[in-house]
Parts: structure tokens; C-alpha cells; sequence
């Protein structure tokens, strides 16, 4: 097991370096100077040359390319095209807004989803069933942005019971994390019904009943830890959407998270921080992913057998 | 390995020293391993063996559906793993087979008459579509498939009438020789017995060779002239049918044969059970695989892999006990 | 006849499948008793409704769609399912008592045992379940007894720690009989107890479920395909088709004394392994849909014997011993004599 | 048998055809016959917009006296910040989230669906390779990496859905290899196989046809979640600029203006809801209508 994860994560390494360059590459190929932007209007074109030059800007794209990633396994995201000051300063600082938020979201969607969908498998074809349902649907459908609107709408404007943006104590993130929360919630929601489904209809769930195992216990015992395993990996999927719906959620609600970052970042021409940007992204992407793995691994003995094998061959 | 051959037997098929091995994590699946063999025109033999044994792997290694690892197999004198893919794959008009599953060897996006006119038409042996259409209907009567059933697709029919949209199919290019890959176990008893008589009264008419591959020794009894009896990828014993019946040699085909209930209250007989399960075909070790289950075994048996020799006339048998 | 000791008795028991699209009438009424400690094989092809007349002893018939129409079931001589003055039947037991039951009085064993186990619990844990609940002993206990039970069917202890993933087909059913064992019940339901298994293994299992219903002195309820199997295994036999109970006797009276076409027709099917050069007599045609049965009886359509009378009314049950009863117009005439 | 004793039989036994059949499932699942409707309802609405306005004047221009109107007999949403009215926009709105949407979609299929096909069938280095691309695209978020490339592109339809397309190769590999692996096992290929079938016959004609199921529900769900992100792109300014009518950016404009005219943004909203939606009931409906499993 600990063979199998360490390969993951030894994985990691070229996949990062792989999504760096082809982040590095795009803003590459953007057109527009990030130094003219930087320096504003009655900037001397000498002066901008020169700080072209200090940037590293005029190297080749392999050069430049080449001199972040070792940089960056030296723990230095660079320095900013626009700011001039380090990338890690400010990204460090986005951060924790956004992993709050992508965390608390997970959560939020986790606790709710898991249960619903059990209850509409096990009351099929009941009202139960169809609201869940409807709000699945609903859930999966909805832009999140548009449902951030709608929260501010709500609870921050007609009855004044939430901050409407910008953080400021614990209640600024209730609505960003239900916002989050509600797509997730939605797709989890379904997966685990569907799956909730299909186990019940399992020969070992008739075999647990057949020994006098009562219907609670033979749903919530022995079909739910069977039936988790789609829902959680719907999960992990769901995550790169997550992170990625932060963009416009901290837009919504002017958080000053990653996502926003990266957004600014991006029309600045910034290259150093979108890529850092992308970086944290992907790692923990990748993170989740392999988490979701093992958790498969800690669920079905079988998942874990197949992981001691693939860890010990080669 | 001596394999005493009369000038006037009409050999179709020859199968020697035909070998196939899987790759997996920790080695090599023996699934076929060293299996020889010979065929006379118009004969069945009969292939038997519990799962795993590497009975299906054999038929289908023969008709080179799975690449042999080693070995000929040689049809009507012509060594058919040394052809290309497209010389194959016109060998295959004369070499066809009847799988398991009727449930799964259908295309179900075929109709009927799609699935047994498929082989006349890549073929090209019938060009033009009507007269491929008659021959498909007759080959649905020849079978036993009512006419209305012509456009209906396999999941709205049972298990006996799609086993016989396979034997139509596996006919339609007229061949020689057929493989049986246990054609009647997903069946009950009495749709069974249906498709063995058509398979038997086809096997007459047509004159067609049988490889036939069952786990089910009372249906290889009725049905085979020679019968081969496979264990963990090895061929064991083979004999013509009555004798091996009569004086089963290997304490495995003895086991074996015990094993079958008979559906009688009378004549009961003892059975021999054995001890154990089969074992892994995984980097086999030079000794009897059968060892470890056997109630005969001694010292040797666990040190030296006994060869197929041939202990009477046409009985062979891989056991250092029947030397 | 005299009143005999019943572990197991059913009478009139119709169970039926109800859709939006149809009814498929699995079980039509049928009457089925066994003696305690006596073994009753239930014979029948694919959709002869075996499995959903196990599952209503057990009343575990998956409801929607399934719901038994009439009948009664009793067990032990506790009600399971009863039938009130309409006739129509009704669970006789809280599920509470039900779960008591399951497990405990009656046990069943399952056709795959490869789907048979959860995948996520050890084999240990799954036994020990059992032995929890009926007789509340605390889980180390239970843990000790399912040692003991694997033991019993002639798996080591040690391994009730492994998932069933880690054993093949054969000890994977050895796991499913000790756990259907685990609190001696008083009738063991084995459903197609060996058809997933090669057959020498299966030899190995029918040996030790022949050994184990001694050592208990259970009823047990053997249903399956194979005739073989009830030969050896079975006091009396019932033979199953389209819902309907249509022969029923000892083994003598089935095997020497066929009377119905039908089993007759199942014989002459089977491949006789002392006689090689006979041709097989197959029964024409197919099994009925059972969302659309035939009108008199169901075997009529592929009866040689049919006659006029066969297409418009169902048989009545015909006593031709104490032991042995048919359903055929064929001996309607009161002769006990072959007809076929 | 003669040849009109063929015919005969032909005729008699028609084949039914499989699109009925199809059609007859699709039309069990309520919700999924809803979401045709209401699809085919938007598709009308955006084919006939030109009948009751005219684009340039009425869904671009400004027209600042009649600006934030609350919805009346004249204007049935009401009127946005820039006096145009709402439902003209959404409407012209739904024409580029529809093209956007299905041309991405489509785009990924083709690309991503031929690289799933190579990979699946073909197994080994190719494969590897194929694979690995797409584990790394895979972990960059669809999102981001749409919005990356359309900073390199011009905001044009064209490029957005180029951008929103090229973000989902990845998953529709991932989909039709898998999808090809599990038929290329099917015991029906090896039957193929054995009656001589070449392999191009054996890919076209029974590998992609049994596979077409999987794939064409991820392709109507994919349809959903591409407009999802044009509009996604467009409210944070990266996708369809103003002053073309694009939902996003609708609700972008609308921003500063909720307070107190909450109409403004429950026309864009739902008009997103329901056009998403429609998408993943019908996929839900095909997912069950040529699921081969129910059958039996």
C-alpha cells in the first residue's frame, strides 16, 4: 500500500511539469506585453526593455521555460511580471480563502449528498424519490455563479441575514460554501442513488436478509459501503470542477482566493503567477485523486489487494 | 511420444505439441501446455475438463482465435499457423465454431437473419442479396428456426433458439470441421437435448468433423467417438469413448466419472472424492499437477511430470501408476 | 394418512410478478410439506418458479413487483404467511418476527456463491452476524463459533479474517452453508446449491451437505435442475412446472413409477451415461411465458398425450398412492396405471 | 424456397426498426420526453427570433430611456441596464449558447473519440502514450484550462468553442476507449473474428456500433456542461463580449444593478437552467432507452 501511494505521488512530479508547460506555453503564445502593462502609459521604451531583460522575458520559451521548473522544485514560484514582487507572497496569501471554501464546499455536499441519495433508493418511486430527484437535476443544471446570485438575492438582500461579499468573520463564508456545495451535492446525490440501487438488488444483500438481518441494517451496513464507491469517486471527479468553479464563485462574492488570482493574473499577462496558480490547482487535483484511491483501497479489500499487487510488480 | 498411425485413417486434423501461455503479474498461465492430438474426418472427439482445465483455450488456440504460443496444428495437410491474416482468414470457411454463451456471441444489434447471412456476405460467397437471403432461410430450417422469426433480434429470443442462430451461422459457409465450446451448458435439460440430436442429425447429413468441449461427461458419452480428458493444461488420458467409460486409467478420470450423479435409484455406486481444489496453472512445476489431489500419489509423482504414453491400443494415459 | 410431523408446510400458494406491462405468474398453487429431518427436492427448468417459491417460505419475494396472492405458509408450526376470509394471504409475522425466523428456523443457501458474499466483510464477520443476532452473544463469542462452523465444513479457522475474494468457488459455497448453518436451523432451503461448481467440487459439497443434515437432523429443501442430484440426496420430490406442482412422490414412485409427461420427458432428455447409443428424446417446443399462460394445462402444448380436454381445463391433483400424486388429465380415469 | 416465397416472408415479418424502439423506451421517462420539449421549445424560439425583432437594434443597441424596466405588457422580462429588452436578448442569447455549445461538444468527440478509438483498440505504446496526455490534462480543471487558452485566442465564438472543446478531449478519450475496451472483449468480436471478418469490419460494424450508446448520452450531457461553461467564461468576462446577447454575460451585466431589480437576473438564470437541464434529462432518458440490460 505505502509502495502504491509513493508511486503516485512520484507521478506527480512529471505531471506537474507537464502542466506547467502547457500552461507556460499558452501564455506564451498570448499576444500583449505584460511590462508595458505593468509600467503604465509613460514608461520610456528603454526602461521597458530593461526590466524585460531583468524579467527574463527576451530568453527563449525552452529557456524560460526550463529555468521556472527548476525553479520551482527549489520552492521558488518566481516573481511577478506585474508586480515585481514573488509570486508565492501573494499566491500563499489566496490560498487558504479558496481551500476553505473548496474544503467546507466537499464537505458540506459529502454530508448532505450521501444520505439523500440512500433515502430516494430506498423510498423508490416515492415523493421522497422525486424531490430528491427534481433537486438533483436541478443541482447539476444550475450555473453556480447564477445560484451565488440568487443566495446574495435571497439572504444578503432581502432579508439582510448574511454579508454579501468580501470576507469578514465566518458568516461571509456560509453563502460561497453553500454555493459551492450545491453542484456537488447534486451529482453525488445522483450517483449514490443509482448505485444505492443496483446493490440493493445484489445477491449478498439477499443473503444478509435470508440470515435475519433487519432491512435497516441490511441498507445502511452492508449495501451503503458497497454502493459509496461510484458516489465517492463522482466525488474526486467533481473536485477539478470545484476548484475550478471558484473562479466565478469568488468572483460573485469578490473573495480574494486563487481563482481570482488567476483571473487578474491572466488579463495582466502575468505568466509567473498564472502558472503558480495553475500549479497549486493540479497538485491538488492530483492530491484528491490519490485520496480518492485510497479511500477506494480502505472500502473494498479487493481495490486493495489489486493496489499490493500493482505496488509489487516492478 | 509414439502415435501409432494406420495408413487408412483419413487424418482432417492434427494437432501437436500445441502450447499457450498468458502473461500475468507473477509469471506465465500454462493454460495449454504441450496437447497433441488427431482428428479423422467425420469423427467427434470429445474434450473434457473442469474449469480452468484449458479446454475452451485449446479449441480456440486451434482455430487460431487466440495466437498459439508453440506448436502446428496441421488441417488437411496444410500447417495453419504458419498462414498470414488474410490466408486465415479464408481457411476459416472450412474451420468454424459454436460458443458457449448464446447470450453473448450475438452482435445485438444483428437481426437474425443479419447475424447467419454475416459470413456469406464478407465472405463474398454469395453475392448477390436475394439468393443470400434464400440461403439464409434455408439455413434457419435446416436448424429448426421458425421463418417469422427472420428480423427479430437475439435479446427477444431464449437461450436453445440463439444457440441455433450460432450453428446456422457456424454452417452457413459449409466447413469442414467444427468447434464445440461447450454449445448446450447454459441450457436446461430438455432445450439440451434439442440442440444435441440437431447437432448429431447435422453431424450425419453434412458429414462434418466435431471438436466437441464440455465439462459434462454424460453429454460427451453420447457424443464423441474419442475423448480426451484435459487437467490444469495438460492432456491426461484419451481413449476412444467406451473404452475410457469401461476402464477409465487415471485416478483423475476415475474421480471424475464418479463425481457425475446419475439420475438412477438403482446400481448406485461409490464415488471417489477427491481432496482439494484444482491447483494454479501459474509457473507449474515439473511434476504431476495432479498430484496434489491424488489418493494414489507417491514420491515420483511430485518430482517428474508423467508423459502421455500409450498403455493399450488407442489408450493413452500421463500417469507414472499406468506404466 | 396419518397426521405427520411438519417442519415445513405450504398450501395453495400463488406468488405473481405484477408490472405496468404484465403479470407473470410464477407460483400457482402449489402444496408442499416436509417432514422434520426429511430432505424434499424440488425439480424444475428455468422459470418454473422454484427460486420465488424459496424466497416465500423465507417471505423475502422482492415486493414491488412480487406479491403472493394466496396461500399459506407454516413452519414449525408457526404461521408465516396466512390466509384471511377472502381468501387473500397476508404476512402472519411482524418483520421483527420475521428476522427472527430468517437465520435462526430456516436458512438458505444461494445459487452463485461467487455473488452470494458481501465483498466488503470478512467471511468471519458475516458468520459471526448471523450468530449475533439470533443468539445475542456478545461479538468475541460469535467470532469463536464462526471459527468453529468454517471448521465444520472443512475450512481452517484461521482464515474467517479473509474476504471472499480470497476463495474460489467451492470453499466460497463452504462459507455459505456454514453461515446458513451457524444457528442449526430447523430447515435449510438450498437453492441450486452446485450448479456454479465443477463437478468434482460439487461432489465434495453434496458429500458434505449429505454428512451435515445427519449431524443436525434437518429438514432440507433441495431445489435444482439435476436429477442426478435428487437421486442421491432426496427422500421425496416434487417436479415443478410453469408454477404448478405437477408429480410429486418418493424417489421410488418418481424414478421407477413416472407418471406425468413431463417428468417422463425430463428423463428421456438426460443423456443416459450406461447407454450411449440411445438417442436423446427431447420434449418439443419451449417453456410457456409465464405472463401468458395456456389456458387448460401448461404443459399441454408440448404433451404428446395432450387431447381436447388438456387445452381447455387444468388438471385436478390425482392420488395414485399415499405417496405419489400427479397433475394430468391422463389419469382422470382413476387408473394408477402408466399411461405413457 | 423460391424467391417470391422470400420476398413473402420478408414483407410478412417486417423488421421493427431499431429507432421506434428506441423512441418507444425514450418515451416511458416523463422527465426526458419534458426535456425534449422544452429543448425543442428553446430551438423554435431561437430559429424565429428574426419574425418579432430585429438583432442589431433591439438585442445590441442602447436604448438608455427605457432602461430597467420592470417587466410589463410591453416588455414581458422587463428591460436590462442598457434599456434593451430582455427576453430579445435572452433569445439571440440561446442562438450563440447553442452553437457554442454543440460545436465544442462535437469537437470533442471527433478529436477525443478518434484518439479513445486508436488508444482502445489498438492497446499498447499508442495507447500509453494517449493516456498519459490525458492524465495530465485531466488535472487541470476543464474551466481553467478553457479560460488559459482563450486568453491566448481572440474572444470570438469561433475561439470559444475551439477553447471549451480542446478542454474536453480528455474526457470523451477517456469515454470511448473505455467504452471500446468493454465491447472489444465481447465474445460477439471473437465471433466475428472466426467467421473471417477483416478488422476494419470488425471496428465500424460491431465495436463502434455497440458502443455508440455510452458515448451519445456523454455527448447530450456534454452539450449541457459546454454551455454551462460558455456561460461561465462569458460572466467573468473571458467568453462572449458584450454588447453580442450571451447569458453569462447577461448576468454579468446585471451585477451591479440586483439590488432592487431582482427581474434582471431570473430571465438569464433560468433560461440557463432549463436549457442545461433539458440536455441532461434527455441524456438521462437515452441512458435508459438503449440500455440493452432492461431488455431482456
Amino acid at each position: 500500500m505505502v509502495k502504491y501511494s509513493l508511486k503516485r505521488l512520484v507521478y506527480m512530479i512529471p505531471v506537474t511539469i507537464a502542466v506547467v508547460f502547457i500552461v507556460y506555453l499558452i501564455m506564451y503564445l498570448t499576444p500583449g506585453d505584460p511590462v508595458a502593462l505593468m509600467l503604465g502609459a509613460e514608461a520610456t521604451p528603454e526602461l521597458i526593455q530593461e526590466t524585460r531583460e531583468a524579467l527574463g522575458i527576451t530568453k527563449p520559451f525552452l529557456t524560460q521555460f526550463t529555468n521556472y521548473v527548476v525553479n520551482l522544485f527549489q520552492g521558488d514560484f518566481g516573481v511577478s511580471w506585474y508586480t515585481g514582487r514573488e509570486v508565492a507572497e501573494r499566491l500563499f496569501a489566496s490560498i487558504p480563502y479558496t481551500l476553505i471554501l473548496t474544503f467546507s464546499g466537499m464537505f458540506v455536499a459529502l454530508i448532505c449528498s450521501i444520505p439523500m441519495g440512500v433515502m430516494a433508493a430506498v423510498k423508490q418511486n416515492t415523493p421522497v424519490d422525486y424531490i430528491v430527484s427534481v433537486l438533483a437535476i436541478c443541482g447539476v443544471s444550475a450555473p453556480s455563479f447564477w445560484v451565488g446570485i440568487m443566495l446574495i438575492l435571497l439572504l444578503a438582500v432581502e432579508f439582510q441575514l448574511l454579508p454579501s461579499a468580501g470576507i469578514d468573520g465566518w458568516t461571509s463564508y456560509i453563502m460561497p460554501t453553500l454555493t459551492m456545495g450545491f453542484n456537488m451535492l447534486a451529482s453525488v446525490t445522483r450517483t449514490q442513488r443509482s448505485s444505492m440501487l443496483e446493490v440493493l438488488r445484489a445477491d449478498y444483500i439477499r443473503t444478509a436478509k435470508a440470515k435475519g438481518v433487519s432491512n435497516f441494517n441490511a441498507t445502511y451496513k452492508h449495501a451503503l459501503r458497497n454502493a459509496i464507491i461510484p458516489a465517492i469517486t463522482v466525488a474526486g471527479i467533481n473536485f477539478g470542477t470545484l476548484m475550478a468553479g471558484s473562479v466565478a464563485i469568488e468572483t460573485v462574492f469578490a473573495i480574494p482566493g486563487v481563482g481570482r488570482l488567476m483571473i487578474d493574473s491572466i488579463k495582466l499577462h502575468d505568466t509567473p503567477t498564472v502558472v503558480g496558480c495553475m500549479v497549486f490547482v493540479a497538485l491538488m487535483v492530483s492530491i484528491i485523486n490519490l485520496v480518492v484511491d485510497l479511500l477506494y483501497a480502505f472500502i473494498d479489500p479487493r481495490i486493495k489487494a489489486q493496489y499490493i499487487r500493482e505496488g509489487g510488480s516492478k | 511420444m509414439s502415435m501409432n498411425m494406420e495408413d487408412n485413417r483419413d487424418v482432417l486434423l492434427e494437432v501437436k505439441n500445441l502450447k499457450k501461455y498468458f502473461k500475468v503479474p507473477n509469471g506465465y498461465l500454462h493454460a495449454v501446455d504441450d496437447v497433441s492430438f488427431t482428428l479423422e474426418r467425420g469423427k467427434t472427439l470429445g474434450i473434457v475438463g473442469e474449469s480452468g482445465c484449458g479446454k475452451s483455450t485449446t479449441g480456440r488456440a486451434i482455430l487460431r482465435l487466440i495466437e498459439p504460443t508453440a506448436g502446428e496444428v496441421i488441417f488437411e495437410g496444410r500447417d495453419i499457423t504458419t498462414l498470414n491474416k488474410s490466408q486465415m482468414r479464408d481457411m476459416r470457411k472450412d474451420m468454424q465454431i459454436i460458443f458457449q454463451d448464446p447470450f453473448s456471441s450475438l452482435d445485438p444489434r444483428q437481426t437474425v437473419s443479419q447475424a447467419i447471412e454475416e459470413p456469406l456476405k464478407i465472405n463474398g460467397i454469395i453475392k448477390d442479396k436475394n439468393e443470400r437471403l434464400e440461403r439464409v432461410m434455408e439455413l434457419m430450417k435446416t436448424v429448426g428456426l421458425a421463418e417469422r422469426l427472420v428480423n427479430t433480434y437475439p435479446h427477444e429470443l431464449d437461450g436453445g433458439r440463439r444457440q441455433r442462430i450460432g450453428i446456422a451461422r457456424a454452417l452457413a459457409m459449409n466447413p469442414k470441421f467444427i468447434v464445440c465450446d461447450e454449445p448446450v451448458s447454459a441450457l436446461d435439460v430438455s432445450i439440451q437435448a434439442q440442440i444435441l440430436n440437431l447437432m448429431k442429425e447435422i453431424q450425419e447429413d453434412l458429414g462434418l468433423t466435431y471438436m466437441f468441449i464440455t465439462h459434462d461427461l454424460s453429454v460427451i458419452n453420447h457424443f464423441a467417438d474419442d475423448i480426451g480428458v484435459m487437467y490444469l493444461g495438460r492432456m491426461i488420458e484419451k481413449a476412444p469413448t467406451e473404452t475410457l467409460f469401461e476402464n477409465p486409467m487415471h485416478p483423475y478420470t476415475n474421480a471424475l466419472l464418479s463425481a457425475i450423479p446419475v439420475p438412477s435409484i438403482h446400481n448406485r455406486k461409490e464415488r471417489i472424492l477427491l481432496k482439494g481444489e484444482v491447483g494454479s496453472p501459474v509457473n507449474p512445476k515439473p511434476m504431476c499437477r495432479f498430484a496434489t489431489r491424488c489418493p494414489y500419489a507417491t514420491e515420483q509423482c511430485f518430482q517428474e511430470e508423467p508423459e502421455l504414453i500409450e498403455v493399450e491400443k488407442d489408450h493413452f494415459v500421463a500417469c507414472h501408476m499406468c506404466k | 394418512m396419518q397426521e405427520k410431523d411438519y417442519m415445513l408446510k405450504i398450501e395453495d400458494l400463488s406468488v405473481q410478478y405484477i408490472t405496468e406491462d404484465e403479470i407473470v405468474y410464477a407460483v400457482n398453487g402449489i402444496n408442499l410439506n416436509i417432514e422434520k429431518g426429511k430432505t424434499h427436492g424440488l425439480v424444475g427448468e428455468t422459470g418454473a418458479g422454484k427460486t420465488t417459491t424459496a424466497l416465500s417460505i423465507l417471505n423475502l419475494v422482492p415486493d414491488p413487483p412480487g406479491k403472493i396472492i394466496t396461500g399459506s405458509i407454516s413452519l414449525d408450526g408457526e404461521d408465516i404467511i396466512s390466509v384471511d376470509d377472502q381468501g387473500n394471504s397476508y404476512p402472519a409475522m411482524s418483520e421483527r418476527q420475521m428476522e427472527h425466523i430468517r437465520g435462526n428456523k430456516v436458512a438458505m443457501i444461494f445459487q452463485d456463491p461467487m455473488t452470494a458474499l458481501n465483498p466488503v466483510f470478512t467471511v468471519g464477520d458475516q458468520i459471526a452476524e448471523a450468530i449475533q443476532l439470533h443468539e445475542h452473544v456478545d461479538k468475541k463469542k460469535a467470532m469463536e463459533k464462526a471459527r468453529e462452523v468454517l471448521e465444520i465444513v472443512g475450512i481452517p479457522g484461521s482464515r474467517a479474517d479473509d474476504y471472499p475474494h480470497q476463495f474460489s468457488g467451492g470453499m466460497k459455497q463452504r462459507v455459505v452453508i456454514s453461515m446458513a448453518l451457524a444457528c442449526n436451523p430447523g430447515l435449510l432451503i438450498a437453492d441450486e446449491p452446485t450448479t456454479a461448481l465443477d463437478v468434482t467440487i460439487q461432489a465434495q459439497v453434496l458429500d458434505l451437505m449429505k454428512d451435515l443434515r445427519k449431524k443436525y437432523d434437518m429438514a432440507l429443501l433441495m431445489i435444482t435442475h439435476d436429477l442426478g442430484i435428487i437421486a442421491e440426496m432426496c427422500d421425496e420430490v416434487s417436479i415443478m412446472y410453469a408454477g404448478r406442482i405437477v408429480e410429486h412422490g418418493n424417489l421410488e414412485d418418481i424414478f421407477d413409477h413416472t407418471r406425468h409427461p413431463y417428468t417422463q420427458g425430463l428423463f428421456n432428455s438426460l443423456p443416459n451415461i450406461q447407454d450411449r447409443k440411445s438417442k436423446l428424446k427431447p420434449i418439443r417446443g419451449l417453456m410457456p411465458d409465464p405472463s401468458n399462460l395456456p389456458l387448460g394445462c401448461s404443459f399441454c402444448p408440448r404433451c404428446d398425450y395432450a387431447t381436447e380436454k388438456c387445452k381447455t381445463e387444468p388438471p385436478q391433483k390425482i392420488w395414485l398412492s399415499d405417496t405419489h400424486y400427479v397433475e394430468c388429465h391422463l389419469y382422470d380415469d382413476g387408473s394408477t396405471e402408466s399411461k405413457l | 424456397m423460391s424467391k417470391a416465397n422470400y420476398q413473402d416472408v420478408q414483407k410478412k415479418y417486417k423488421k421493427k426498426s431499431r429507432l421506434s424502439e428506441i423512441w418507444r423506451q425514450f418515451r416511458k421517462n416523463k422527465a426526458a420526453v419534458f426535456g425534449l420539449v422544452v429543448l425543442l421549445i428553446i430551438i423554435l424560439a431561437a430559429c424565429s427570433a428574426d419574425l418579432f425583432w430585429d438583432y442589431q437594434k433591439d438585442a445590441c443597441d442602447l436604448n438608455i430611456p427605457e432602461r430597467l424596466q420592470k417587466p410589463s405588457a410591453e416588455h414581458i422580462l422587463g428591460t436590462d441596464e442598457m434599456g434593451r429588452d430582455i427576453l430579445c436578448r435572452l433569445v439571440y442569447g440561446a442562438r450563440v449558447s447553442l452553437r457554442v455549445g454543440i460545436c465544442a461538444a462535437t469537437f470533442a468527440l471527433l478529436v477525443g473519440g478518434t484518439l479513445g478509438c486508436i488508444g482502445g483498440y489498438y492497446g499498447g505504446k499508442v495507447d500509453n502514450l494517449i493516456m498519459r496526455v490525458t492524465d495530465v490534462l485531466l488535472s487541470i480543471p476543464g474551466l481553467l484550462l478553457a479560460i488559459a487558452i482563450m486568453s491566448a485566442f481572440k474572444t470570438t465564438e469561433f475561439f470559444l468553442a475551439l477553447a471549451l472543446g480542446i478542454s474536453y478531449i480528455s474526457k470523451f478519450t477517456r469515454i470511448v476507449r473505455s467504452s471500446i475496451l468493454s465491447v472489444r472483449d465481447e465474445e460477439y468480436i471473437v465471433a466475428a473474428r472466426a467467421i473471417g471478418a477483416k478488422d476494419s469490419t470488425i471496428i465500424l460494424r460491431h465495436i463502434l456500433l455497440n458502443c455508440m450508446a455510452p458515448i451519445l448520452v456523454q455527448y447530450a450531457l456534454a452539450i449541457g456542461t459546454r454551455i454551462l461553461s460558455v456561460s461561465t467564461l462569458s460572466y467573468i468576462g473571458m467568453g462572449i463580449q458584450a454588447p453580442t446577447p450571451d447569458w453569462g454575460n447577461m448576468l454579468s451585466g446585471a451585477r451591479t444593478y440586483i439590488r432592487g431589480n431582482s427581474y434582471l437576473v431570473m430571465g438569464p438564470g433560468m433560461a440557463l437552467l432549463l436549457t442545461i437541464c433539458s440536455f441532461n434529462l434527455i441524456g438521462d432518458g437515452l441512458r435508459d432507452a438503449l440500455d440493452p440490460k432492461l431488455k431482456k
